[in-house]
């Protein structure tokens, strides 16, 4: 029961600390199955992160702070959008610029409104996304099992984790059910196809980015306005970048990119679980070596199981027309 | 899908269902379309021939809204029309078959079809609405082709049937097919023509890019000449010959069939004993496989593609790596020994290889020609001075072989992305062929090459015949295996269906052992 | 008539294309700049002036200048190299950061050796580890699959884990706070060039541009030849542009991935030379500072050739150096904007790099008066 | 006539705790006097020296820099400059004239809220997170973990900490994260020594109906009624005393450690936390201060 209970709360942080990442995967997904590389998601979600905390905070309103914040992601993938699907730039090039520039943006904008310092003032209360107890959760509480799992890991996350997870088999209908979808994959793919059968290549990748632009905004949302509660100079702290490596891991696909970013989160969950406690067999470990736990484990798990993912073949290579 | 009125093919007087006026294209500075007229009357099947890089993928990508031109009319049924796009092109009930096919590799063939068409949001209901329509088009032209393979699987005649689908389900009156037959075995061939003279029995018209005129002379009504970006001439292809048309094309008298002495065979160079090649799914692609090409003499591998001529050369080149058998270049047994047995070892033997693609392995596309010229050849003493590679003697030696194989564009400093694809050929051909090879093994040595290039490359490889070299040819173009070996030997799923000298074989003898009939074996049994 | 293709008369002249354009663009960036700083209150052209004085105009900026130009030249170069062999090495600053290891090492070991002797060790020392940070990924790739995007970021965070683990608990010069080594001795220290300077009688003021710079043009030059002018840079590029073609060659891809993510990962490695031997003079905690990625960068706009990284490096350089003089000079223009004009001029000469490109043909051709004409489509 | 000048570290001055306390101290000190000074953040290790130097040069006459990484940039930029006055907070300078040093007796400061935590302590299990695995923040640790076990020593401390970046003191969400891990195991007050960090560990446990313990700042008003204290650490008073007793002239160099007799470090109470913390509790906590004070009680530092 003990263990039980161990269990879930390590899951339940995972789905926490999965959040951000599956967001950005799943926007990275939509840009590079369109043919677009996106270096910029860690940008894109800082960017998102600094609106949704300012407008949040003045206008009392986490909504509103999410709205702003994904107006603002899908502004820079327009930019993306301009740099490399008109102008034919390299991709990853404006995904390193985008985030540089954010990097500085948000703290010098938020020292103008504020003036805190890179920061915007802590949320508090309303200003945030709240967590929420699903029907039933505290009658089910005390039910062994079910209870706890019910209680402790699917209830008690606020809404924007249910989006996340949501975002999945939504983008897994998308990309397989709809029409749009089988262009969409067409056109990561074979550019020319789509373009050969009367379809806008642009606009095809317009598109994807103004998806992925939607998706970067709300995991910026998340870390402000609701794991989170202001933004402070930096706080993505590389979760784009390791979003990016989920979405390779999960081979651009919305299921398994699923499956590696919880990966990366639980074995980040367990990692902070471990800290400070003598290990089995090998006894008390230096903090720095349990924190390089989860990457190693996905350098071998990735060696050792995944084997090689190709991307869209299409995916960085800018669409000029060929014969 | 819209689709423009269709004119009955019967009368007479009907405006043309295509007419271009005037038009003109740049690409940069190359004026690769100049004042380009043409008139396609409905309801028939018109050739366009021209040398590589006249222009004729241009002026059709033009009339599909693929490219657009500086200037002129495209005219539909009489009609101006604008096209900017290839939607507009679709609108205007023009489809088109591109020369390099525009499919979705990893879709299957009814999403290749359907998509840009797909009539609705959600995929499922215009799946099965065309899942319907494709059937009834596999029907009426006997098109068939499994609507849930996976297009990267298929062979490339069934892709092209694709290719076709998809015009045809997108109601296209015109047709527009960019050297068609390029990929193709003899049976496909056929097959593809029946295909296109029951569309034009209905009505449709019939653009047809080709280099082959004997295609030219078997299937269309009329025929348009191109050269160096003009249109040089039309002709009612019943009042025309293969002579007169070629000289349109190249502007001089070409040898349509290159005069060849008797074979001197030598000593065997190489003999093939039981071999088999496993491919990387794990599927055995050459089995049993036992040939022997002597010195002088050049033995053709005939066969429909696919049928493991591919894996054979790959073995024999050191690429692929032989599961079984024995390969004995020179008398010496190579096939168990990873150190002779390997693309470096082989070349440095003597071993010469022009790949089946060459801008897939022959080339690399990005490379200067002059760096694509040593392509395997690189760590040679003859282009490294000491730990520098020699640029003087690799372009001097690149610029031998340009003057040589009348290369063109004639600048080893040239991208070789930016040579056409016959050139492309020369260059491969010529290194390969210069570095003095006592075995040559060669694919397709002509694919998508023009007449006069054809003409060139056939006669070189027999003067290297006649200086006493090896050479194995694979092609599936039939004229092409007749016209250039001494002995055929014709593969059939991975087996040797057997061999003949050149003198016995005739297209419907080879055409029997490509499916697998050896009629000497039945006329016994 | 002439092939069309074999000679081009109204064809555009490099230096439009190598030198105008990337004017234009860099113009643009310090518009948009220009157009923020005003925002805040100040005057953009005093900014950029502030930021070219401070990037060029004494003798000790334009060192601290071409010191952080040093660092993004090893950075720059080794990216380019993994790049040629069709590989994405993002981990430059994992591979600097152990690269460094290697170096302190034997700086800190090496006592009271003569420089040179002790900066051959240490080349040697900064490759191994570094190179090693890239084999590792290098190695997975060719024969696992495994992709570098994600072993080369997994791997820049073990290296990270791993220096902070030796700097706390092994390395650290015993009772004091600071996660950092022991000073390397005098001797085994890069001479600076103000020392150099030095002893012929000039006198500038103390900056921390050092020898290694010239290391790191020795390198631009190195992997110049290596790339483009021997046969084992031909078969690196070969199976970076087609990797059939190498295999059908007889290059084998596997051997090529592993050496040339090694190569990549040493010269990141090298980068330590210039921030610890040069001029730290010990191991300190996180001395790569996100170089590593700015590098990326750097070999992408000087299109992963090394007079192009030369030339990006030292665009870099200048930002960072005058950057840091104009936040100091004009603290409104804090450091965070000084990143946000940073990644304009990425974005602006880098990913818009084409903005003007038909603009400027256009106006070349009207020029020249060219002949060819403009495309007037029909309506 | 005192022309001052502040260099802070990486963190930037804004942290919200180390340099903002310094920012502070600078602030007051320009208040109070009137005088403006200078000021320069770090973004990389090549800009140390160069900013102390480009201070120097440009005529300031007091230079105080936060944090213990400027030590060796300010040795040899106090060398090239000996009529400057230098201050240097978190590093032990005896041997350079015009150098004036500051360190803190964290352990002992973090000994109290240690103290406090344990006492408030319903579960028993008590948190600790970190920024980075750096000495300094194990001295944090070390002195936490003391207290803690000075009042109950059957009580367990959850020691974690943030990452190994320097993104680890600027990443709330991760922050939160250890502390509600550290919940989940049963803790109920947690203390962070990590920066921008440690605002997502306040957050956490405002979130969780929890305790939390803030750093360096008096951070009590950022959850009234959660954050049970703060560990003071008085950055702004070495910055304060550097400026001043260059301007009334008593400025001298050396080594001078702050710590709780001289209220350089402290918890802080003030009206926000009053409710927190009971008169007994805090008469345990006053009576362990008196008795480090006095010397009878040790509080034993981390030495790396
Ligand atoms: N995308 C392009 N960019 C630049 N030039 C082009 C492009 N496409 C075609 N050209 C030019 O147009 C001319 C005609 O090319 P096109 O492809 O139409 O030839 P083709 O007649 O189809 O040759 P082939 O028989 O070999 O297919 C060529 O000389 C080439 O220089
Ligand atoms: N992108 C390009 N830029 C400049 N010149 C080009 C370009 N592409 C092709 N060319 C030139 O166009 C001419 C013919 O090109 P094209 O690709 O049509 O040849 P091709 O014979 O049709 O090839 P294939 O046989 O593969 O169809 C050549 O002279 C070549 O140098
Ligand atoms: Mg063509
Ligand atoms: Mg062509």
């Amino acid at each position: 029961m003990d263990n039980l209970n161990d269990i879930v709360t390590i899951l339940a942080s995972t789905v926490r600390l999965g959040t951000p990442l599956i967001l950005c995967a799943i926007a990275g997904l939509f840009s590079e199955r369109s043919g677009v590389v996106d270096m910029g998601l860690e940008g894109k979600m800082l960017g998102g992160a600094f609106l949704a905390a300012s407008v949040a905070y003045l206008t009392g309103s986490p909504w509103l702070g999410l709205l702003a914040a994904i107006g603002f992601s899908i502004a820079i993938s327009m930019l993306h959008g301009y740099a490399c699907v008109t102008l034919n730039g390299d991709q990853v090039v404006t995904g390193v610029a985008i985030n540089i520039m954010i990097a500085g943006f948000g703290p010098t904008f938020a020292f103008s409104w504020f003036n805190l310092g890179g920061r915007t003032p802590n949320l508090s209360g309303g200003q945030r996304f709240k967590d929420i107890t699903l029907p039933l959760a505290d009658t089910l509480k005390d039910v062994p099992v079910i209870g706890t799992i019910y209680d402790g890991l699917i209830s008690g996350h606020n809404i924007l984790v249910y989006v996340a997870f949501a975002v999945v088999p939504l983008s897994w209908w998308v990309l397989y059910k709809t029409r749009f979808g089988l262009r969409l994959r067409a056109v990561g793919e074979n550019p020319s196809a789509v373009d050969v059968a009367g379809i806008s290549v642009r606009g095809m990748r317009y598109q994807a980015l103004v998806i992925n632009g939607v998706l970067c905004g709300i995991a910026g949302a998340y870390l402000s306005t609701a794991h989170g509660a202001g933004f402070i100079r930096d706080m993505s702290a590389g979760k784009g970048y390791l979003a990016l490596a989920a979405l390779i891991f999960g081979k651009w696909k919305p299921g398994p990119t699923l499956a590696a970013c919880l990966l990366f989160a639980f074995a980040d969950a367990v990692q902070v679980r471990i800290q400070g406690v003598p290990l089995p067999f090998i006894g008390m470990v230096p903090s720095s070596f349990v924190q390089m736990i989860p990457y190693v484990l996905t350098v071998l798990v990735l060696a050792g199981f995944v084997g090689k993912s190709v991307g869209p073949k299409a995916a960085g290579i800018p669409y000029v027309k060929e014969r | 899908m819209t689709s423009a009125p269709n004119k009955p093919a019967s009368k007479a007087a009907a405006l043309p269902a295509l007419e271009l006026r005037k038009v003109n294209k740049w690409f940069g500075t190359n004026h690769a379309n100049r004042d380009i007229d043409l008139a396609v009357q409905p309801g028939t099947i018109h050739g366009i021939i021209g040398e590589n890089g006249a222009g004729k993928s241009t002026i059709m990508s033009i009339v599909y809204g693929f490219y657009s031109a500086d200037s002129g009319e495209v005219l539909v049924n009489g009609t101006p029309v604008t096209i900017t796009s290839p939607k507009d092109a679709l609108a205007a009930g023009i489809g088109m078959v591109h020369q390099h096919f525009k499919l979705v590799d990893n879709f299957t063939v009814l999403e290749n079809v359907i998509l840009g068409v797909e009539g609705g949001m959600k995929l499922a209901a215009g799946m099965a609405r065309a899942r319907a329509e494709l059937e009834r088009l596999e029907r009426e032209y006997g098109l068939e082709v499994s609507p849930d393979s996976v297009v990267e699987d298929l062979p490339v005649g069934i892709q092209q049937r694709v290719e076709i689908l998809k015009a045809l389900y997108r109601g296209a009156d015109t047709l527009i097919l960019d050297e068609p037959t390029g990929v193709l075995t003899p049976q496909e061939v056929d097959e593809l023509f029946r295909i296109l003279r029951q569309l034009r029995e209905q009505g449709k018209t019939i653009i047809i890019i080709t280099h082959k005129l004997g295609e030219v002379m078997a299937l269309t009504d009329r025929v348009s000449v191109m050269r160096r970006g003009e249109m040089v001439a039309h002709r009612q292809t019943a009042e025309t010959s293969k002579e007169e048309l070629a000289e349109l094309m190249v502007g001089r008298k070409v040898l349509l069939r290159v005069a060849k002495g008797p074979a001197n065979p030598g000593a065997t160079v190489l003999k093939i004993d039981g071999l088999n090649v496993i491919d990387g799914q794990g599927v055995r692609r050459v089995k049993d496989v036992s040939l022997d090409v002597r010195a002088g003499e050049i033995v053709g591998i005939a066969g429909v593609s696919g049928n493991g001529q591919s894996e054979l050369l790959q073995a024999l080149s050191g690429i692929m790596k032989p599961a079984s058998g024995q390969i004995l270049y020179k008398g010496e047994d190579i096939a168990g020994d990873p150190a002779k047995l390997n693309a470096r070892a082989l070349r440095k033997a003597g071993v010469g290889h022009v790949p089946e693609d060459r801008q897939r392995e022959g080339l690399v596309m990005s490379f200067l020609a002059a760096e694509s010229a040593i392509l395997g050849y690189h760590d040679l003493p003859a282009y490294n001075r000491g730990i520098l590679m020699d640029r003087d003697a690799i372009i001097a030696e690149t610029q031998r072989y340009i003057e040589k194989y009348d290369v063109r564009p004639t600048s080893p400093t040239y991208k070789s992305s930016n040579f056409s694809g016959g050139n492309q050929q020369k260059l491969v051909l010529a290194r390969e062929i210069e570095n003095d090879p006592d075995l040559l093994l060669i694919g397709q040595p002509t694919r998508g090459v023009d007449i006069g290039a054809i003409e060139f490359i056939h006669s070189r490889l027999i003067e290297m015949r006649d200086a006493g070299k090896a050479i194995l040819v694979v092609s599936t173009e039939l004229d092409e295996v007749m016209s250039l070996s001494d002995r055929i030997v014709v593969m059939f799923d991975g087996h040797v269906v057997g061999e003949l000298p050149a003198s016995e074989a005739d297209e419907r003898i080879l055409g029997l052992m490509m499916a697998g009939i050896d009629p000497k074996k039945n006329q016994a049994a | 008539m002439a092939s069309p293709a074999s000679s081009k008369p109204g064809e555009i002249p490099g230096w439009i294309y190598n030198v105008i354009l990337p004017i234009l663009n860099l113009l643009a960036a310090l518009v948009v700049s220009g157009i923020l700083i005003l925002l805040i209150g100040e005057n953009p052209i005093n900014a950029l002036w502030v930021l070219i004085q401070g990037a060029f105009g004494y003798a000790d900026n334009i060192g601290y200048t071409l010191y952080y130009a040093t660092s993004l030249i090893f950075v720059g170069l080794g990216f380019a190299v993994a790049a040629h062999g069709g590989k994405f090495n993002i981990g430059g600053e994992g591979q600097g950061y152990i690269g460094g290891l290697g170096i302190g090492l034997a700086c800190l070991y090496m006592g009271s050796t003569p420089w040179p002797i002790v900066m051959l060790v240490a080349i040697v020392g900064g490759a191994v580890c570094g190179g090693v940070w890239g084999l590792v990924p290098g190695y997975l790739a060719a024969k696992r699959g495994a992709h570098t995007v994600i072993t080369t970021i997994m791997f820049n965070f073990i290296a990270s884990a791993l220096m902070t683990y030796l700097l706390v608990d092994v390395l650290i010069r015993p009772g004091q706070q600071n996660p950092e080594s022991e000073t390397f001795a005098v001797t085994s220290q890069l001479p600076q060039v103000r020392d150099i300077l030095l002893n012929f009688g000039i006198n500038i003021p103390p900056n921390p541009l050092n020898v290694s710079f010239v290391i790191a043009l020795l390198c631009c030059v190195a992997v110049y030849y290596y790339i483009w002018r021997t046969r084992w840079g031909y078969e690196l590029r070969a199976v970076g542009q087609n990797e059939k073609a190498a295999v059908y060659a007889g290059i084998s891809p596997t051997m090529i991935t592993i050496i040339s993510m090694t190569i990549s990962g040493a010269l990141c490695g090298l980068m330590g030379l210039n921030v610890l031997m040069g001029d730290q003079h010990r191991i300190v905690l996180n001395f790569t500072a996100g170089l590593g990625f700015v590098g990326i960068a750097v070999a992408l706009m000087g299109r992963n050739h090394p007079f192009g990284i030369l030339l990006a490096s030292l665009l870099f350089g200048a930002l960072y150096q005058g950057g840091s003089q104009l936040s100091f000079d004009i603290p409104v223009l804090n450091r965070d904007l000084v990143v946000v004009i940073q990644g304009l001029v990425i974005l602006f000469t880098g990913a818009l790099e084409n903005q003007f490109k038909p603009y400027l043909e256009w106006t070349y051709r009207r020029l020249t008066r060219q002949s060819v004409p403009q495309s007037t489509k029909e309506a | 006539d005192v022309s001052p000048a502040i260099i802070f570290d990486m963190g930037g001055k804004f942290d919200k705790s180390f340099n903002e306390s310094a920012y502070n101290g600078a602030e007051k000190f320009a208040k109070d006097s009137g005088v403006k000074y200078r000021e320069f953040e770090i973004t990389n290790e090549a800009q140390r020296e160069q900013a102390l130097r480009n201070m120097a040069r440009r005529g300031s006459n007091v230079i105080a820099a936060a944090g213990f990484a400027q030590e060796e940039a300010m040795r040899t930029v106090a060398k090239e400059f000996p009529d400057v006055k230098f201050c240097i907070v978190d590093s032990a300078i005896e041997d350079v004239p015009n150098i004036r040093s500051y360190t803190f007796k964290e352990e002992e400061g973090s000994f109290l809220v240690g103290m406090i935590a344990a006492l408030k302590s319903q579960t028993g299990k008590v948190g600790f997170v970190g920024g980075m695995d750096i000495p300094l923040i194990r001295n944090f640790g070390h002195g936490y973990e003391q207290g803690v076990k000075y009042v109950a020593s059957g009580d367990e401390v959850f020691m974690n900490m943030t990452g190994t970046t320097p993104a680890a003191w600027t990443d709330p969400t991760k922050g939160a994260e250890l502390a509600k891990s550290q919940f989940d195991r049963g803790a109920d007050v947690v203390y962070a020594a990590a920066g921008a960090t440690g605002l997502g560990v306040l957050q956490a446990a405002a979130d969780a109906g929890k305790f939390s313990i803030g750093v360096d700042s008096n951070q009590n008003w950022i959850h009234p009624g959660s954050v049970l204290t703060s560990m003071v650490k008085r950055v702004d008073v070495a910055v304060y005393d550097c400026y001043n007793s260059a301007k009334d002239g008593s400025w001298k160099g050396g080594h001078e450690v702050l710590s709780l007799a001289n209220s350089g470090v402290d918890f802080a109470m003030d009206d926000n936390n009053k409710p927190l913390i009971s008169d007994e509790m805090l008469a345990k906590v006053n009576d362990a201060k008196a008795k480090i004070i006095a010397g009878t009680l040790k509080v034993e530092p981390y030495t790396p």
